[in-house]
């Protein structure tokens, strides 16, 4: 423990990968094996696809284990991301334009986001049951914007997103980016400590209140940004598009090796998992499998996948 | 007591619910002073310093602070006047690192972010002063709970406090520990920190405190100058009556037939173990913290995965695959960390009293609410647990709680009793009556093997020792050899002379 | 085969067979979907026999339209030679068909319908005219005046939104007909039968009932029997519940259908367009329409239908050649 | 000595007539009575019967997953399960019996196998029941392609009709299967160890194994019992609408978790009690039903039924803070 004090830092990243490089194995091999069964993935048009492709559910996988690191958990997920992309949808091509409309949809989502946290963190109800009852209301507000699938995005913002150029895995990297920036901040960092004990971290001084409020506004912030996407990607807004994401996000982030109680896990492993669920719909086409055959080999591979690190981590019986 | 006085509190009161557990307190804390406050479990010390750190607030009474009075002191208030709180539940966050523990809720920063490489440099200050050798970018999680304790030691120096507050700091520590932790103290006061110490290990008060307050019920009955004050006349101040020895005499056991015998034993941090533990011993295990002590009792209680090249237990061949095994070979366990492994705080004292029998029972046994009742009681008695049984445990002290965790195995009569530190927090008084019943179970002709960092129980308790150094077991030292000063040599023996027992 | 320009959107005539065809379906699991992939399968194999079609790969997006889109790109990079799509999303794979398109694969849409033009050619009962021919039955069937309440399919789905909305115009023309009420359920029986229950409590006069689809009408005739309420005259679909009950029960009714044979018809109609037939945008599949005088012909077939299925009119290659060629 | 009239506080009525529970009960009856004053035709017997009757399958389900919250877990796979189970009984034709008990008994020894599947991944693997469960349902769904459509040949069964349609005596006879199952599980839940086990296991799972409990066969059973009920629950389905198909589990799962936590069961576990899912079940039912009959497009619906539940939580879902 000598001086190399500037690089504590990165000592700190470095060993928070512990425990996941099996998962970064299993993802490697699994783009291995998208790679020798569809060689053209590796051109720019193929990355920028399947990056579009992962994209939202990468964003979504963030949103919740945002909240899981916080203590939280949430079920509206799906329908943030609705929501996020009918307003897109109905905002973007009219008079406020791109920037305009793509603010109020960010600003939506974050409103959601925190006032399902300030109910949860300061009427202190169950998370899991705030966020069920808030997926309807949000649900019900996207099905009022548009009862039925339409409206339009200016094709330009379309190609620019999710054309052939790796844009969205850009923006990834850019997401990324801001949440270490934010995990760098005293706020962030807060985060882990009001997940896994709040009331020390309370009594030390930390934000515990404001950290998990503002992780359920970044999460709504982050869903309705998947929706701002997806509306891009397909041109236009549906309101019951992102149902499917509530319950992949949190496959995706507890794959990843993120825990139900709080401060436990990491985004990087998050992000690994939510790649691996994506990568498995390609790859499992490539390989021909049946139907019956995916959805059996999918509830398998993720039970694997979570009982692997398990299973070689029972030295304690910590639970 | 020319110095000034940093904190006063006056006539402090405070109930939780209609239960007063504060009632007309005063106490002042004074710059360059070590400042002992005592008292049995539950007599509301840990309320007090909730109330001088401003974690929580008093239901009557003021508190001045620097000169300037307060009704109740707010958490931002009393951080920025400088009181700095060793909470006695940590209040760490395993996943961050060392460092990032140390200064949470006071992280340095630049332009807005943590700024990392000043952590480093204070963090590295602190964590050296409290002697935790240890990699600052490792998580807290990884460490033994003792080490976890000098984490939250130095969490609090971190904030460069002019009041430092420790609420049983020394609870999980081994003697070396313990005594590197007075040496701080010590340079602090001199440094002209006010220093408020709570402890159950009265010699460490001895050494280290000029000043003392002792709580009972509520009530401040003394307040006073330690000068001239021996042991048994600290006890006498906290018991208000006559003190007995604290340790009960020890009688060498009629009969040393062996009832554990392992060879080759690893089980989690434990490797290759050879030892034998006898019927009617009282066999410690010592060392420095976290030398995989607590592993090698949880590997004899089957509760991590564990192999032996020989094992028997009670007469049976073979290590228990099981916790309800070990229980059906007669083991019991009573954990350390009591609140996470030891209790359900949310289930009344009777229920946690109740807990092994439910194991035991056949499922679908109908349960008789009268005869859990008696029993209930009749543990509470034997062990001094006082008032409602259909309280929260959470409600109770740390002391009490620890005396469910260990009552709840009573009924179950184990021939092996695994303790992991059962006197953490406890008072005085309990620890004797603790005591007594160890030496009476070993008397009875059972085993009892005690885990501990409280080094004189160990020499006063104990037939033999067992000093165990990362992993392995070092020596055994047999009851005339036992002293402090030999467990602490062999436990800090770099090089292992010819090993085990 | 090998025209000099194809006559059809998307295909560039460079594809040769034997085809790989690609089947997106949006989820496999309820049985019309089941019974929709044994048409697809029956007609692949005969494909096969003639050489023609190599291989079908199958993809099941399970109710996700993300999923789905992230299948057809992957179908796209496998390069099959045509896509037969049932769409989870009217608006979401616009542009990944706008893509697969671009590469000449022939993309035959049915069932659920995309709004965009870039494939090939959609293949569709018209939902609108569903909704309007229902409820011009019912009315007829009322009299013209009555309390109806309205069965709709899940919320959000353009399909059960096409036809609701075709069902309006008639609707307002006959100001004597009230609406009592309406709902959204999934088109299935029980949660239909819940909803038609709590809605016989609250109203007491009930003279028709406009299902529009699924077994929604066989969850509200469930109900009204289950109350011991009259039945009233009722719209429907292919059900054989629900065509089973309308016997039984002696029922005035009136049902169409989305025939499963539509699968069939989409591999047979995306092969003939990648051999370089002409195949308008959209077929037009007239609705069969079933009443009193041909619900014995249905049920007749009853047995070869699982007992919660969908009893479809015949087809054949003649009906098919029949359809491609309307305008 | 000292008594147990000191050491044990005496149960007043005042706290069981405070409890959650009861708390429930009654927004069951103001629900019940504001309907009736707004929508006609809401409070009457019939229809209160009937949503009994709802309640009742909703009521089946929800024991198990009372039993799995308090043990700390959580089952997604309910609603699969009622499926497998609606349209498993009529496939089990070579274990035809004329009254039918054979094939039900025969479906819910493969209802419990499921759920005890899914222990075993739980207590063994380690994986977390969310997505143990969400697997198995996933799992499932892959089955249900195999066995559903072409043949679920006839629904008749003799036992489960009358099941799902007698009412002996006025009484449905689907309610009174509600009432005997919810007796056993009160039963099995506070005057049993096992159900002290699941309170333990779900307050601290590792107290609970130091403390001698056998953690993993608690967990095995407590999840083959909520296999049990979901598939005792799909064979009342199955009789209710004679007949089963894909999907018709699928709204029991949210419904089987909101009638938990409406009951003041905590969803952190270690707490609660079915008594007050049972009124849990009903207030949903009754939820449900009035939104129905509002004449509210889907968007609306939606709203009210989100902003309802948020508000009931508000009255009964107060976590106590747990340090
Ligand atoms: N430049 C990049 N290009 C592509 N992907 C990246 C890049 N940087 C990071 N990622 C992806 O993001 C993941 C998370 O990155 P990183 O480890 O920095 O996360 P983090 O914000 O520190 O999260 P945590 O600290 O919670 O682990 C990486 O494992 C990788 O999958
Ligand atoms: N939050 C609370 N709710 C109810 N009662 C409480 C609470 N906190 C403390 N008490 C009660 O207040 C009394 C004093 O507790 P406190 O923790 O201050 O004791 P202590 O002197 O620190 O004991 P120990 O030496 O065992 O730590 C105890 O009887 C305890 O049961
Ligand atoms: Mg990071
Ligand atoms: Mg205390």
């Amino acid at each position: 423990m000598t001086t190399s004090t500037s690089l504590l830092y990165w000592r700190i990243q470095n060993v928070r990968n512990r425990g996941l490089w099996w998962l970064f194995a299993v993802v490697a091999a699994f783009i291995a094996l998208y790679v020798y069964l569809f060689p053209g993935l590796l051109s720019t048009g193929g990355i920028s696809k399947f990056s579009q492709n992962w994209f939202p559910l990468a964003l979504v996988s963030m949103a919740q284990a945002v909240l899981m690191l916080a203590g939280g958990i949430s079920l509206s997920i799906g329908a943030t991301v609705s929501l996020g992309g009918v307003i897109a949808a109905t905002l973007l091509a009219g008079p406020l334009g791109v920037a305009g409309g793509s603010a109020v949809v960010l600003l939506v989502g974050a409103a959601t986001g925190l006032a399902s946290g300030w109910i949860v963190v300061r009427l202190g109800l169950p998370a899991i049951v705030v966020t069920l009852a808030a997926s309807f209301i949000i649900a019900g507000w996207a099905l009022l914007i548009m009862p039925r699938p339409g409206g339009a995005v200016p094709a330009w913002f379309s190609d620019l997103l999710a054309g052939n150029t790796p844009v969205a895995l850009g923006l990834l990297v850019l997401v990324v980016l801001l949440w270490k920036l934010y995990l760098a901040t005293p706020l962030g960092l807060s985060l882990y400590a009001a997940g896994e004990n709040p009331v020390g971290a309370y009594r030390s001084g930390a934000p515990v209140d404001l950290s998990r409020i503002a992780a359920y506004g970044l999460s709504g912030l982050l869903c309705a940004a998947a929706g701002l996407f997806v509306a891009a990607q397909t041109g236009a807004g549906d309101p019951v598009i992102g149902n499917a994401f509530t319950l992949n996000s949190i496959a995706a982030a507890v794959l990843g090796g993120v825990g139900f109680l709080g401060g436990r896990g990491t985004m990087r492993g998050a992000l690994a998992g939510s790649l691996l669920l994506s990568i498995m719909i390609s790859v499992m086409f490539f390989l021909g499998l049946p139907p019956v055959a995916q959805y059996v080999a999918q509830g398998l591979i993720i039970v694997v996948a979570v009982a692997l690190p398990e299973i070689a981590a029972m030295r304690r019986p910590r639970t | 007591m020319t110095q000034d006085a940093i904190v006063a509190a006056r006539s402090i009161s405070r109930s939780f619910f209609s239960n007063r557990v504060l009632n007309d307190v005063s106490i002042t804390l004074r710059a360059g002073t070590i400042h002992a406050l005592l008292g049995e479990n539950g007599a509301g010390k840990s309320t007090l310093i909730g109330i001088l750190s401003g974690a929580l607030a008093p239901d009557a009474g003021d508190i001045d602070i620097d000169g300037v009075r307060h009704a109740a002191v707010r958490p931002a208030i009393a951080r920025a006047a400088g009181i700095a709180v060793v909470q006695q539940e940590l209040s760490l966050t395993s996943q961050l690192s060392i460092a990032e523990n140390v200064g949470m809720g006071a992280l340095p920063r630049r332009l807005g972010l943590i700024d990392y490489s000043a952590l480093m440099r204070r963090a590295h200050e602190v964590c050296a002063l409290v002697g935790l050798e240890q990699d600052l970018a490792r998580p807290v999680g990884d460490l033994p709970l003792g080490q976890q304790q000098l984490v939250e030691i130095a969490k609090a120096l971190f904030r460069k406090p002019r009041v430092l507050i420790l609420d049983e700091p020394t609870s999980s520590l081994s003697a070396h520990e313990a005594a590197n932790l007075m040496a701080v103290l010590r340079r602090l006061r001199d440094a002209g920190t006010a220093v408020l110490y709570i402890s159950h290990r009265l010699n460490e008060v001895l050494a280290l405190c000029e000043w003392v307050t002792v709580l009972k019920d509520g009530v401040v009955t003394a307040d006073r100058s330690l000068g001239g004050v021996d042991a048994q006349g600290l006890v006498r101040l906290m018991v208000g009556r006559e003190p007995g020895d604290l340790f009960p005499r020890w009688t060498p056991s009629a009969e040393p037939a062996p009832i554990i015998a392992v060879e080759g034993l690893s089980a989690g941090m434990v490797r290759d173990v050879a030892m034998t533990i006898r019927r009617g011993e009282v066999l410690g295990v010592g060392g420095l913290v976290g030398q995989g002590q607590e592993d090698l009792l949880l590997g004899l209680y089957g509760a991590i995965p564990a192999v032996a090249g020989r094992a028997e237990f009670n007469g049976v061949v073979g290590l228990p695959r099981s916790v309800p095994q070990a229980n059906a070979r007669g083991l019991a366990y009573v954990p350390a960390d009591r609140k996470r492994e030891g209790l359900h705080l949310i289930h009344s004292i009777a229920w946690n009293l109740m807990i092994p029998s439910f194991g035991r029972a056949p499922s679908l046994a109908m349960r008789r609410t009268a005869s859990e009742r008696e029993r209930a009681i009749a543990l509470a008695d034997r062990l001094g647990i006082k008032g409602d049984l259909t309280r929260e445990v959470q409600a109770l002290s740390g002391g009490n709680q620890q005396k469910v965790a260990l009552a709840k195995w009573l009924p179950s009569d184990p021939p092996v009793l695994l303790l992991n530190d059962p006197t953490r927090g406890v008072d005085v008084d309990t620890k004797r009556e603790i005591y007594a019943l160890l030496r009476r179970f070993a008397a009875e002709g059972r085993a009892v093997v005690l885990l501990s960092s409280d080094t004189p129980e160990l020499v006063n308790l104990c037939d033999r020792v067992a000093v165990m150094r990362a992993g392995r077991l070092v020596r055994v030292l047999e009851r005339t050899e036992l002293s402090e000063e030999a467990i602490v040599s062999a436990a800090m023996e770099s090089a292992v002379p010819g090993a085990a027992a | 085969v090998g025209q000099a320009h194809a006559a059809a959107n998307c295909i560039k005539g460079d594809r040769k067979p034997p085809y790989t065809i690609g089947w997106a379906n949006i989820y496999s699991v309820p049985t019309w979907m089941k019974e929709t992939q044994g048409t697809i399968e029956k007609e692949v194999d005969a494909l096969k026999a003639k050489g023609l079609v190599s291989k079908l790969v199958v993809t099941d997006a399970q109710g996700d339209a993300n999923t789905q889109i992230q299948q057809i790109q992957s179908m796209i990079d496998a390069n099959v030679d045509a896509i037969i799509l049932i769409a989870g999303s009217s608006s979401a794979p616009a542009r990944v068909l706008a893509a697969a398109c671009a590469k000449g694969i022939a993309i035959m849409n049915f069932d659920s319908l995309v709004d965009t033009d870039q494939v090939t050619a959609k293949i569709n009962t018209d939902s609108a005219q569903w909704g309007a021919q229902a409820a011009t039955w019912l009315i007829d069937a009322m009299g013209g005046k009555g309390n109806i309440i309205v069965l709709n399919g899940p919320a959000g789905v353009s399909v059960s939104d096409d036809r609701r909305k075709g069902a309006t115009p008639v609707l307002a023309a006959h100001p004597d007909i009230k609406i009592l009420t309406e709902t959204n359920t999934a088109y299935n029986v029980a949660p239909a039968q819940e909803a038609v229950t709590n809605l016989l409590f609250a109203n007491q006069q009930i003279d028709g009932i406009l299902s529009l689809g699924g077994a929604l009408s066989a969850g509200a005739i469930n109900a009204l029997d289950k109350e011991g309420r009259p039945m009233v005259p009722i719209t429907g679909e292919n059900a054989r519940q629900f065509l089973e009950m309308w016997k039984s029960k002696n029922l005035k009714a009136w049902a169409t259908m989305q025939p499963n044979w539509l699968g069939a018809f989409a591999t047979y109609a995306a092969v003939q367009a990648l051999q370089g037939k002409d195949v308008p945008a959209f077929v037009k599949i007239p609705l069969p329409v079933i009443s009193n005088a041909n619900v014995g012909e249905y049920l007749a077939k009853a047995g070869d239908f699982p007992a919660d299925g969908y009893i479809y009119s015949p087809y054949s290659d003649g009906l098919f050649d029949q359809l491609l060629a309307q305008k | 000595m000292t008594s147990p009239t000191e050491r044990f506080a005496a149960a007043r009525w005042q706290a069981v007539l405070r409890s959650r529970p009861m708390l429930t009960v009654a927004m069951v009856a103001l629900a019940w009575i504001g309907a009736s004053f707004f929508q006609p035709g809401f409070g009457g017997w019939r229809h209160l019967r009937y949503l009994l009757e709802l309640a009742a399958i909703v009521g089946l389900v929800s024991i198990g997953q009372t039993l799995v919250v308090v043990a700390g877990g959580i089952d997604l796979s309910v609603g699969a399960i009622v499926t497998v189970s609606a349209i498993g009984v009529p496939l089990v034709t070579w274990l035809a019996d004329p009254t039918g008990t054979a094939p039900a008994l025969f479906i819910l020894l493969c209802a419990t196998l499921i759920g005890a599947l899914n222990g075993l991944g739980i207590a063994l693997l380690r994986v977390h029941p969310m997505i143990m469960t969400l697997a198995m349902a996933t799992f499932l769904q892959g089955v249900l392609i195999l066995i559903a459509g072409g043949s679920a040949i006839s629904a008749q069964n003799a036992v489960l009709s009358w099941l799902g349609n007698a009412r002996p005596g006025g009484i449905s006879a689907s309610v009174l299967l509600w009432l005997l199952a919810s007796a056993i599980a009160l039963w099995l839940l506070h005057k049993t160890p096992f159900g002290a086990r699941l309170f333990a296991l779900g307050t601290n799972p590792l107290a609970t194994s130091l403390s001698g409990i056998g953690v993993r066969s608690t967990t095995i059973a407590v999840y083959a019992i909520s296999g049990f009920t979901a598939g005792l629950a799909g064979a009342l389905v199955l009789g209710v609408n004679g007949q089963g198909y894909v999907g018709i589990g699928d709204s029991y799962l949210l419904a089987s978790i909101a009638s938990v936590v409406l009951g003041g069961t905590s969803i952190l576990g270690g707490r609660g009690t079915y008594a007050g899912t049972i009124p849990g079940a009903i207030l949903l039912v009754t939820i449900t039903a009035l939104i129905t009959m509002l004449n509210a497009s889907a968007g609306w619906r939606n709203i009210l039924f989100g902003t309802l539940i948020m508000a009931l939580l508000l009255l009964s879902g107060r976590e106590r803070q747990r340090r």
